[in-house]
């Protein structure tokens, strides 16, 4: 098991970040999630992301363990910027290889629910036309997608 | 205790962080919510919607009804939105 | 909308094909696939993959216009390799864009089940003791994965 | 029309493509089929359970009961494995 859980303020290059894990033989699928920053129609001018460092890491730690115990995985990488974060740039990259290609696709997915409502992280939108940024707010979809890993399967978070 | 704030909760009080000392009858998060609110006018705003407010405890997550007693790091902050 | 769909026998670059598809700042998700050929507990020398070129290709428009349909994308790109595939080496790469994950995440892990069920390719193993290739058989999971696509909305498929 | 084979369905012919010229009888994919089990070992070998073979017409999928009349490419092989 490969495991990579990082938080850092510096962009990310998701190729090198995926063949420093060094897959092996056993491994069938591989997905990767990239969240990156949408310019909002043009009007957004980059995100300010806010973290919780510490608990951060314990909670990515946390997530990254459930899913291990949910899903024959033979790696799981995590990785979540923090600061100014301009359109177009990745904010965070999650991969997951396993055997087959529906533990792999889960995982993924279920990273990515759990990072979105349980991990200590806050959006400050930057507007173009350089108005006071406002706190993005958070998703009522996002708390259903974290939802249905609930009802599915017992969990320990 | 320490208390840490983040996003708009952080910008409401003007603190980021700071060492707190609730009374005895403070017992869970939801009473320490309620003492915030009247700690002075950053505060109450801050804390205005309780429901809006998310916690944790020597970091994890925590529920309202949650006792701080253990805990040696609180934390408050608006709903996640990472990712 | 950009759309990369291939057929080929050479090995690609993900992280190349990925640049190359150019995503704009209204991309928020990014998610790939990539399939891998196992090594299957060290027997496995190699995958040989017959392709019926001229189907696939339309196979694969067909599928990805379906997925176009589907879901508001940004981007789909579909490469799939014949010939002969070390252990360890990538068969098949799925890219999907959009705005949401949601969206991305299912439209990648749809057009995987679709790609495994109804794109014309056929897989022979080549094992490491030099015996004679087996025809991989086809796998009863997949067809339970492709039908969930099926009941869940109606397709021109 | 011109008949193609992949795969197992190939190596048991012992041909991967051929024009075929099968009487007006043979209307549909099923017919085929049975047609194709009578021309000699080999195809009997490959079209021996009809059920593990799928067909295309002209570059898509297509049932058993399928007219073949207005084709002009039939395929045939067993179901995919790629991905």
């Amino acid at each position: 098991m490969r495991r990579v859980l990082r938080v850092q303020t510096k962009a990310f290059d998701a190729s090198a970040e995926i063949a420093a894990l060094g897959l092996g033989a056993e491994t069938g699928a591989l997905v990767t999630f990239t969240g990156l920053c949408r310019d909002d129609g043009g009007t957004l001018a980059a995100l300010e992301i806010e973290g919780y460092p510490e608990m951060a890491e314990a909670e990515i730690g946390r997530v990254a363990a459930e899913a291990e115990r949910r899903w024959p995985l033979d790696a799981i990488l995590v990785i979540h910027r923090t600061g100014m974060i301009a359109a177009g740039e990745a904010i965070v990259l999650v991969a997951t290889a396993s055997a087959h290609r529906g533990e792999a696709f889960d995982a993924a997915e279920f990273l990515m629910d759990y990072l979105k409502t349980r991990a200590p992280f806050w959006k400050k939108a930057h507007r173009r036309d350089g108005s006071a940024g406002d706190w993005v707010a958070a998703k009522e979809d996002d708390e259903a997608a974290v939802a249905r890993w609930v009802s599915s399967k017992p969990t320990a978070l | 205790m320490k208390a840490r704030y983040f996003a708009w909760v952080r910008e409401r009080i003007g603190l980021a962080e700071e060492d707190i000392a609730p009374p005895a009858s403070v017992k869970t998060i939801a009473d320490l919510i309620a003492w915030q609110q009247r700690r002075g006018e950053n505060y109450a705003a801050a804390f205005a919607n309780a429901g809006a407010i998310r916690a944790a405890l020597d970091r994890q997550h925590v529920k309202a009804g949650a006792p701080i007693a253990a805990a040696s790091e609180v934390a408050f902050f608006p709903p996640m939105t990472g990712g």
